[in-house]
C-alpha cells in the first residue's frame, strides 16, 4: 500500500493576546490509496485545524509546522501558495460542514463546478459543463443538465451536499478530507450521503479522511481511526480495534457516553467524562486526560505522555500498560 | 467506582480559574482602547468648558469693542510680529470686537446643548418606534417601516431650513424641528436589533415563563440592546452638532449674538481671506467635539461587540 | 412579481404623498401666502384680491389637491417672487445639481471601495489604520467648513481652482469633493465590513479549497457579494446628496436646486420650496426602487425565488 | 389515565413569503396533530428538521395559539388558561444554552426569574429555593453570582434546566435538549433529566433528531412527517417493529457504533419536498419506496397498531380490497 497523505508531528500555533495556543500539538498519521481514515474527538479537539493546515488554508494568524508533510511524494510544506494552489481541488479536494454557507450564493451550481474543472485542466466550457453533468448524475442528483443553471438556493441541504461532492471530484483527486460533511444535515440524508462517499470512493480508489464527532459514523465507514483530545492522537488503531478493545480512558469514556439501541438499557445511567477539556496554551506537560481520568495515578502527570507504538499503525497515549487498559475496559461503568 | 460524578459538574483542576466576569472584561476593554479613552478625554474637556464658561472665560463673550475690532490671535505676534496681537486676547477678537476665546468657549454650550437635547428627542421618537416595530412585528412593524421610509425620502437640511426659516429660528426651533427630523436611524437600528434579540431562545424562556411584555422589552431585550442605542445616539448627536452648524452656517439656525459656533463661521466668512483663522477656529472646534462623539462611539460599539465577547 | 411590484408602487405612492402633505401644511401653515405675494407695502385690500385671485380663500384640502393635481401633471405652479414658472425654474437649475451629485456620488465611490477592499484584506494593517482614520476624521469634518478650507488653500493661496460659478467642469471640482467625501467614510466602512465578512464565510474557503487564484477568489467570489449592500447605501447617500446640495451650492454660489432652495427659502417663496422638497423626495424614491431591482440582479437570491 | 397534555387535531399555519418578488403562500407546519401525554411519562417525538417539531412545542408552552383544533393541558382548554397559569404547568428546554441565557443576568437572577414572575411566597425564602435547585441539577452554589458567559455548555444546560424546574411544572417540554453539546457533556444532561424526571415525578416531551437518544428516554414515540404525526408507538414496538416505511428509513439511518455494518441505504430519494408546496396524497409518497399508484392521490387516515397508530396505505386493508 502506497500513502497518499503522510503527516509527521504536524502542529498548529496559534498567537493570542495571553500567550500561545498550540490546538494541534505534534500529530502523526498517513492515509493510504482507497482507504478512509476517521479523525474523531469532541470540539475543539483540533481536528478541524488539521484539515485546514494539510489544504493550507488555515485563518492567517495560525502557523503551521510538522517534520514532515507529504502528498503522494510531494512536499507540501516547502510549497509555496501558488504551487499549493495547483494542488488544492486537483489532486487533494475538501468537503465542508455546511452545505448551506459552503456554495457561492451569486453564482449557478453550473458556473461553481466547471470553475474547478476549469482551474486545473486544459479544457474548453463545453468539457467541463459534461463533467459537472456526469458527476452531478453520478452522485444522485436527477436532471443534472437542468441542475446546471440552478442557484444554490433553490437547493435542499442534502442536493447542496451531493454537489460540493461532485465539486471536489472533479478533477478526480487522490485525497478528499471530508470535515463534518454529514453534522448539518437530517439522519436519513446523512446515511445518504455516507453511503455515496463510501461508495465513491471505493469505485475511484480515493484515500479520504473524514473528520467527525460522531462515533457511529466512524465505525460505519472508517477503516482506521485517530481519536484526538485536546490537539493530540491519544489513540489510533483499525476501527475493528478501537471499538472493540479500545485502550485509552478517553476512548472508553466516549464509548460509554453514547445510547446504543438495543445495547444500553432504557432509563439506565450513561457513563460520562466529567470535568473540562484544559486550556490549549503551549506544549503538553502531563498527560491532558489527567485531571478527567478515573483511572489517573502519580505518572500522569510527572510529563508528558507519548503515544506507545504497538504496531501496525496500533497505539495509545497513557502510561498504563496494555493490560491495565484492557482490564480497565471491562469493568462495570461508573454510575 | 459508585462515585457521584454522573450529576456533578465535573472536577475543577486546582489552577482552573472561572472567566472573568462582563462586567471586568468591559472595563479592561474599555482602559486598552486608545481612541476611546481619546474620545472621553476631549469630550469631558468640551464639557467641562461648557459648564465651566463663565469662570473659565476670560471675557465676556457678548461685550463688544470698537477698539478691539478684528485682533489677530496671540501667534500673530510671534511669527508676524503683529503688534495687535495681545496675550489679553489670546485667539484674537471679532469684527465687533468680541473675544474670540470666550466665544469658542460659550459655543461648546449651545453645541453640546443640540447635541444632547436633539438626542434624546430624537431617540425617544425613533427608540419607541424601533422597539415596537421590532418586538411586534406585523402590522406595528408596516406601519413604522412607513415612516421610516416617509421620513428618509425628505430631505433633512432643506426641510429643516424651510421650518427654521418659516418659523423664526431660535434654539428651541431648532432643537424641535432636528429632533422630529433626526429620529429614522434610531428607529432603523433599534427595529433590527430588537428583532434578532426578539428571536434568542432567553426571550422565548420568559415568555414561556410567563413574563410580561413590557417586562420582557424594559429588563430582557433593551439591556441588551444598550450598546447600539448608544452607538445610535453618539452618531446622531454628532449630526445633530454639525446640522446645527449647517444651518446657521446658512443664516438659518440661530440667531446672534449667541455664540455658536456655525454662526460664529457664518460671521467670519466675509474676512476669509484676510482673517482666516476666525474661520479656522470654530472649525477645529466643532471638528474635535464631532470627532471625540464619534470615536466615544466606536468605541462602545468595539468594547461591547458581540465578537469580542468571551 | 407583478403584486409584489404593485404593492411598491402603492408604498411609494403613499409615502410621496404623505411627503407632499407635509410639506404643503408646513409651508402654508407657516406664513399667509398672499401676505408673502403682495410684498411689504400692500394694504390690506391688496392682500385680499390677491387671496381671491390666487384661490387662497378655498378650504386648506381643496388648496392642497388643487397643487397635488398641478404638481402630478409636472405644473407647480408660478414663482412668488421672479414670477416664473416654477417647472421652468426647476428645469434650468437640475442639471446643474444632477452633475454635481453624480460627480460627487463618483468620486466617493471610487474613493472608498477601492480603501476598503484594501483595508480588508489586510485588517489591522498599516493600510487598514490609515483608511480607518481617514473614515474617522472625514466623518467628523463639517462639510460647509471643509468647503470653506478647501477655497482658501486651493481658491486663495494656491489658485488652483475656480471658487465660484458653474461654467467649467473645473468649477465642479472643489463642490464634488466638498458634497462626497461626507459619504465616503460610510461607503469605506461597509464595503471594508462587507468584504471581511464575505472573506471569511464558507463559500469563500471552498473556492480556495477549489485551488482558484487569489485574484479570482477576490473579484469573482468576494467582491461581488461584498458591493450589494453599498449599492443600496449609494442609492440612499446619493438622495442625500441632492437634499446636502443647498450647503453646499450656497458656498460655491453653483446655480443649481439648491442654491435655487435656499433663495426660495430666504425670501418666503413658497411654491418653490414645495416643489424642490417634493422633487428630492421623488428622486429618493426612485432611486431606492433602482437599487433594490440592481440588487435582484446582483443577488440571485432575491432575483428567482 | 387521564391525559396530563392533549394536542386535538391541532393546526398551524403561517404565511410564508416565498421570496422578495412573491407574493405570501400559507405553510402549513403542523397539519393536524393529536397527541396525548399521560403523567410521569416521556414521549419521544422525532422527525427532521421543518418537518414542525418546533412549532408544536411552541404551541404546547401556549406561546403560539393553534390556527384551529385545542390544546388541553390537565383538561382545561389552553385557551381558556391565561399565560401564567400555562406557565406554571408546562415549561421549556432549549437546545441552544447560549442563545438561552441572557448574557446580562446572573445564574442566580436566570434561576429566581419564574419565582419573581410569580411572586411564590416570600422573597426572603428566593435564595434559598435557588441554591436548592443549583444542587439538584448539580451547579455549585459558588456560581450563583457569576454570568452565563463565564460557563461551559454543559453547565448552561444545567442552568436552562434549573430556570424550567423551580416552579415545579408537571410537563417540561425539552427541544433538543443536548444536540448541541459534545457527547461527553451530553450523557450527563440525559442523565440528569432522567434522575429529575424519577424524583419529581416529571412529564416530558421530548423532542430530538437523534433516534438513539430517544430510544434511550421514551417510553412512546412519535415520528413527525410534514407536519403530520405518521406514526406513533410504544418505544420497544417502534423499534423492533416499525410500519411506517418513513420509520423504517429513519431507523436504518441511525448509525449505532458498530463497525462492520456500514452505511445502510435507505432507499429514500434525493428529492426533499418543499412544506410550502407538499406532495398531493400521501406526503411522503416521492420518497417511498413502497408507494403505490393510491399514495399520489389519497391521503392515508391514521390506523391502530398494536400499541398506537400509523397512516400508510400499505396497512389499509380496505383500500387493499378496493384495488
Amino acid at each position: 500500500m502506497s500513502a497518499i497523505l503522510e503527516v509527521e508531528n504536524l502542529r498548529v500555533e496559534i498567537p493570542v493576546a495571553t500567550g500561545t495556543l498550540v490546538p494541534v500539538r505534534g500529530i502523526s498519521f498517513s492515509v493510504q490509496r482507497g482507504e478512509t481514515l476517521c479523525i474523531v474527538g469532541e470540539s475543539g479537539c483540533g481536528k478541524s485545524l488539521t484539515s485546514l493546515s494539510i489544504m493550507n488554508l488555515l485563518p492567517k494568524r495560525a502557523k503551521r509546522t510538522a517534520d514532515r508533510l507529504r502528498l503522494g511524494g510531494a512536499d507540501l510544506q516547502t510549497m509555496d501558495e501558488r504551487t499549493m494552489s495547483d494542488i488544492r481541488g486537483d489532486r487533494m479536494a475538501m468537503i465542508f460542514q455546511e452545505p448551506m454557507t459552503s456554495l457561492n450564493p451569486a453564482y449557478t451550481v453550473g458556473n461553481q463546478l466547471e470553475e474547478a474543472f476549469l482551474r486545473h485542466r486544459k479544457a474548453s466550457r463545453r468539457e467541463a459543463r459534461e463533467r459537472a453533468v456526469f458527476l452531478l448524475e453520478k452522485v444522485g442528483i436527477s436532471a443534472a443538465a437542468s441542475r446546471l443553471g440552478q442557484y444554490p438556493h433553490q437547493l435542499s441541504g442534502g442536493l447542496r451536499q451531493r454537489v460540493m461532492i461532485a465539486m471536489a471530484l472533479m478533477c478526480e483527486p487522490e485525497l478528499i478530507i471530508a470535515d463534518e460533511p454529514t453534522t448539518a444535515l437530517d439522519v436519513t440524508i446523512q446515511a445518504q450521503i455516507l453511503h455515496l462517499l463510501a461508495s465513491l470512493q471505493r469505485e475511484l480508489q480515493m484515500g479520504v479522511m473524514l473528520i467527525t464527532h460522531d462515533l457511529g459514523i466512524v465505525a460505519r465507514v472508517a477503516d482506521r481511526v485517530a481519536v484526538m483530545y485536546a490537539g493530540e492522537i491519544v489513540e489510533t488503531g483499525t476501527v475493528h480495534e478501537v471499538f472493540s478493545r479500545p485502550l485509552h480512558p478517553y476512548t472508553q469514556g466516549l464509548l460509554r457516553c453514547i445510547p446504543v439501541p438495543g445495547k444500553t438499557r432504557r432509563g439506565a445511567h450513561l457513563g460520562s467524562i466529567p470535568g473540562v477539556v484544559p486550556a490549549l496554551f503551549g506544549d503538553p506537560t502531563q498527560c491532558n486526560f489527567a485531571n478527567r481520568c478515573e483511572h489517573a495515578v502519580p505518572a500522569c502527570t510527572a510529563g508528558p505522555v507519548p503515544l506507545t507504538g504497538l504496531g501496525e499503525g496500533r497505539g495509545y497515549r497513557c502510561v498504563l500498560p496494555v493490560e491495565t487498559c484492557i482490564a480497565n475496559q471491562a469493568r462495570p461503568v461508573a454510575a | 467506582m459508585s462515585t457521584s460524578t454522573v450529576i456533578g459538574p465535573g472536577r475543577l483542576s486546582p489552577g482552573q480559574m472561572l472567566a472573568p466576569t462582563p462586567g471586568a472584561l468591559l472595563r479592561r476593554r474599555v482602559f486598552g482602547h486608545r481612541s476611546l479613552m481619546f474620545g472621553i478625554i476631549v469630550l469631558g474637556l468640551m464639557l467641562l468648558m461648557a459648564f465651566g464658561a463663565w469662570f473659565i472665560a476670560p471675557h465676556d463673550p457678548y461685550a463688544q469693542s470698537l477698539a478691539t475690532r478684528r485682533m489677530p490671535p496671540i501667534w500673530h505676534a510671534w511669527f508676524w510680529d503683529d503688534p495687535k496681537a495681545t496675550w489679553d486676547h489670546v485667539l484674537g477678537t471679532d469684527k465687533v470686537g468680541r473675544d474670540y476665546l470666550s466665544r469658542l468657549i460659550y459655543g461648546a454650550r449651545i453645541s453640546l446643548l443640540i447635541g444632547v437635547a436633539t438626542m434624546l428627542l430624537s431617540g425617544i421618537i425613533g427608540t419607541t418606534l424601533g422597539v415596537l416595530a421590532g418586538y411586534f412585528g406585523g402590522r406595528v412593524d408596516l406601519v413604522v417601516t412607513f415612516l421610516i421610509t416617509t421620513r428618509l425620502s425628505m430631505p433633512v437640511v432643506l426641510v429643516a431650513l424651510a421650518v427654521v426659516a418659516l418659523y423664526g429660528s431660535s434654539l428651541e426651533v431648532v432643537i424641535l424641528v432636528l429632533g422630529f427630523l433626526l429620529w429614522d436611524r434610531f428607529a432603523v437600528v433599534m427595529r433590527s436589533v430588537t428583532m434578532q434579540a426578539r428571536s434568542l431562545d432567553y426571550v422565548t424562556a420568559a415568555q414561556a415563563i410567563g413574563c410580561s411584555t413590557s417586562y420582557i422589552v424594559v429588563r430582557e431585550i433593551l439591556p441588551n440592546i444598550l450598546n447600539s442605542l448608544v452607538v445610535v445616539a453618539t452618531v446622531e448627536m454628532a449630526n445633530a452638532i454639525l446640522l446645527e452648524a449647517a444651518l446657521s452656517f446658512l443664516g438659518l439656525g440661530v440667531q446672534p449674538p449667541l455664540p455658536s459656533w456655525g454662526l460664529m463661521l457664518s460671521e467670519a466668512k466675509e474676512d476669509m481671506f484676510f482673517s482666516p483663522w476666525m474661520i479656522t477656529l470654530p472649525g477645529i472646534c466643532l471638528f474635535m467635539l464631532v470627532l471625540s462623539i464619534n470615536l466615544l462611539g466606536d468605541g462602545v460599539r468595539d468594547v461591547t461587540a458581540p465578537e469580542n465577547r468571551n | 412579481m407583478l403584486a409584489y411590484s404593485l404593492k411598491r408602487l402603492v408604498l411609494a405612492f403613499l409615502v410621496v404623498l404623505t411627503v407632499s402633505g407635509i410639506t404643503f401644511t408646513l409651508t402654508n401653515a407657516a406664513i399667509d401666502p398672499a401676505k408673502a405675494l403682495a410684498g411689504e407695502s400692500a394694504t390690506a385690500g391688496d392682500i385680499e384680491a390677491i387671496r381671491k385671485a390666487y384661490g387662497f380663500d378655498r378650504s386648506y384640502l381643496v388648496q392642497y389637491f388643487d397643487w397635488l393635481g398641478g404638481a402630478l401633471t409636472g405644473e407647480f405652479g408660478e414663482s412668488f417672487r421672479m414670477r416664473r414658472p416654477v417647472a421652468t425654474l426647476l428645469a434650468e437649475r437640475l442639471p446643474v445639481t444632477m452633475t454635481l451629485g453624480l460627480c460627487a456620488l463618483a468620486f466617493a465611490l471610487l474613493v472608498s471601495i477601492p480603501l476598503g477592499v484594501v483595508a480588508a484584506l489586510k485588517p489591522n494593517s498599516g493600510v487598514d489604520r490609515v483608511a480607518l482614520s481617514i473614515s474617522v476624521l472625514g466623518q467628523a469634518l463639517p462639510t460647509f467648513w471643509f468647503a470653506l478650507m478647501m477655497i482658501i488653500l486651493f481658491g486663495v493661496v494656491l489658485r488652483w481652482l475656480p471658487i465660484s460659478g458653474s461654467d467649467t467642469w473645473l468649477h465642479f471640482v472643489m463642490p464634488s469633493i466638498a458634497l462626497g467625501y461626507y459619504a465616503t467614510p460610510a461607503f469605506m466602512r461597509l464595503t471594508r465590513a462587507g468584504m471581511i465578512e464575505v472573506l471569511a464565510s464558507d463559500y469563500i474557503r471552498t473556492a480556495r479549497a477549489k485551488g482558484l487564484r487569489a485574484p479570482t477568489v477576490l473579484f469573482k467570489h468576494a467582491l461581488r457579494n461584498a458591493i450589494i449592500p453599498v449599492v443600496s447605501l449609494a442609492a440612499v447617500q446619493f438622495g442625500f446628496m441632492l437634499g446636502g446640495s443647498v450647503v453646499i451650492e450656497t458656498i460655491f454660489a453653483l446655480h443649481g436646486v439648491g442654491f435655487l432652495a435656499w433663495e426660495s427659502i430666504s425670501r418666503s417663496d413658497i411654491p418653490v420650496v414645495q416643489a424642490i422638497v417634493l422633487l428630492i423626495s421623488l428622486f429618493y424614491i426612485v432611486l431606492t426602487l433602482l437599487a433594490d431591482l440592481l440588487n435582484a440582479y446582483l443577488d440571485p437570491r432575491i432575483r428567482v425565488a | 389515565m387521564n391525559p396530563l397534555l392533549e394536542t386535538a387535531n391541532v393546526f398551524r399555519t403561517f404565511q410564508i413569503g416565498t421570496g422578495f418578488l412573491k407574493p405570501k403562500r400559507p405553510l402549513h407546519a403542523v397539519n393536524g396533530v393529536s397527541l396525548r401525554l399521560t403523567k410521569g411519562e416521556v414521549l419521544g417525538l422525532v422527525g427532521e428538521s421543518g418537518c414542525g417539531k418546533s412549532t408544536l412545542a411552541r404551541m404546547l408552552l401556549g406561546l403560539l395559539p393553534p390556527s384551529s383544533g385545542d390544546i388541553l393541558i390537565g383538561g382545561e382548554s389552553i385557551t381558556a388558561l391565561d399565560r401564567r397559569a400555562t406557565a406554571r404547568r408546562v415549561q421549556p428546554i432549549f437546545q441552544d444554552p447560549y442563545s438561552s441565557l441572557n448574557p446580562r443576568k446572573s445564574i442566580g437572577e436566570i434561576i429566581q426569574l419564574p419565582l419573581k414572575v410569580h411572586r411564590v411566597g416570600d422573597p426572603s425564602a428566593w435564595p434559598g429555593k435557588v441554591r436548592e435547585m443549583m444542587d439538584m441539577v448539580g451547579l455549585p452554589s459558588r456560581y450563583v453570582g457569576n454570568f452565563p458567559s463565564q460557563l461551559s455548555g454543559g453547565q448552561r444546560q444545567r442552568v436552562a434546566i434549573a430556570r424550567a424546574l423551580i416552579m415545579r411544572p408537571e410537563v417540561v417540554i425539552c427541544d433538543e435538549p443536548t444536540s448541541a453539546l459534545d457527547v461527553s457533556v451530553q450523557s450527563q444532561i440525559l442523565n440528569l433529566l432522567l434522575d429529575l424526571q424519577r424524583e419529581l415525578g416529571l412529564t416530558y416531551l421530548l423532542i430530538s433528531h437523534n433516534l438513539a437518544v430517544v430510544e434511550h428516554m421514551a417510553h412512546r414515540v412519535a415520528v413527525m412527517y410534514l407536519g403530520r404525526i405518521v406514526e406513533e408507538a410504544e418505544t420497544d414496538q417502534l423499534f423492533r417493529d416499525p410500519q411506517h416505511p418513513y420509520t423504517r428509513a429513519l431507523l436504518a439511518s441511525v448509525l449505532t457504533p458498530e463497525p462492520g455494518l456500514g452505511v445502510p441505504d435507505a432507499h429514500l430519494g434525493a428529492t426533499f419536498p418543499n412544506p410550502i408546496d407538499p406532495p398531493p396524497g400521501c406526503t411522503f409518497h416521492p420518497r417511498c419506496p413502497q408507494a403505490m399508484p393510491a399514495c399520489r392521490t389519497i391521503a392515508p387516515k391514521p390506523l391502530a397498531t398494536a400499541t398506537g397508530h400509523v397512516e400508510c396505505h400499505l396497512y389499509d386493508t380496505e383500500l387493499r380490497r378496493a384495488s
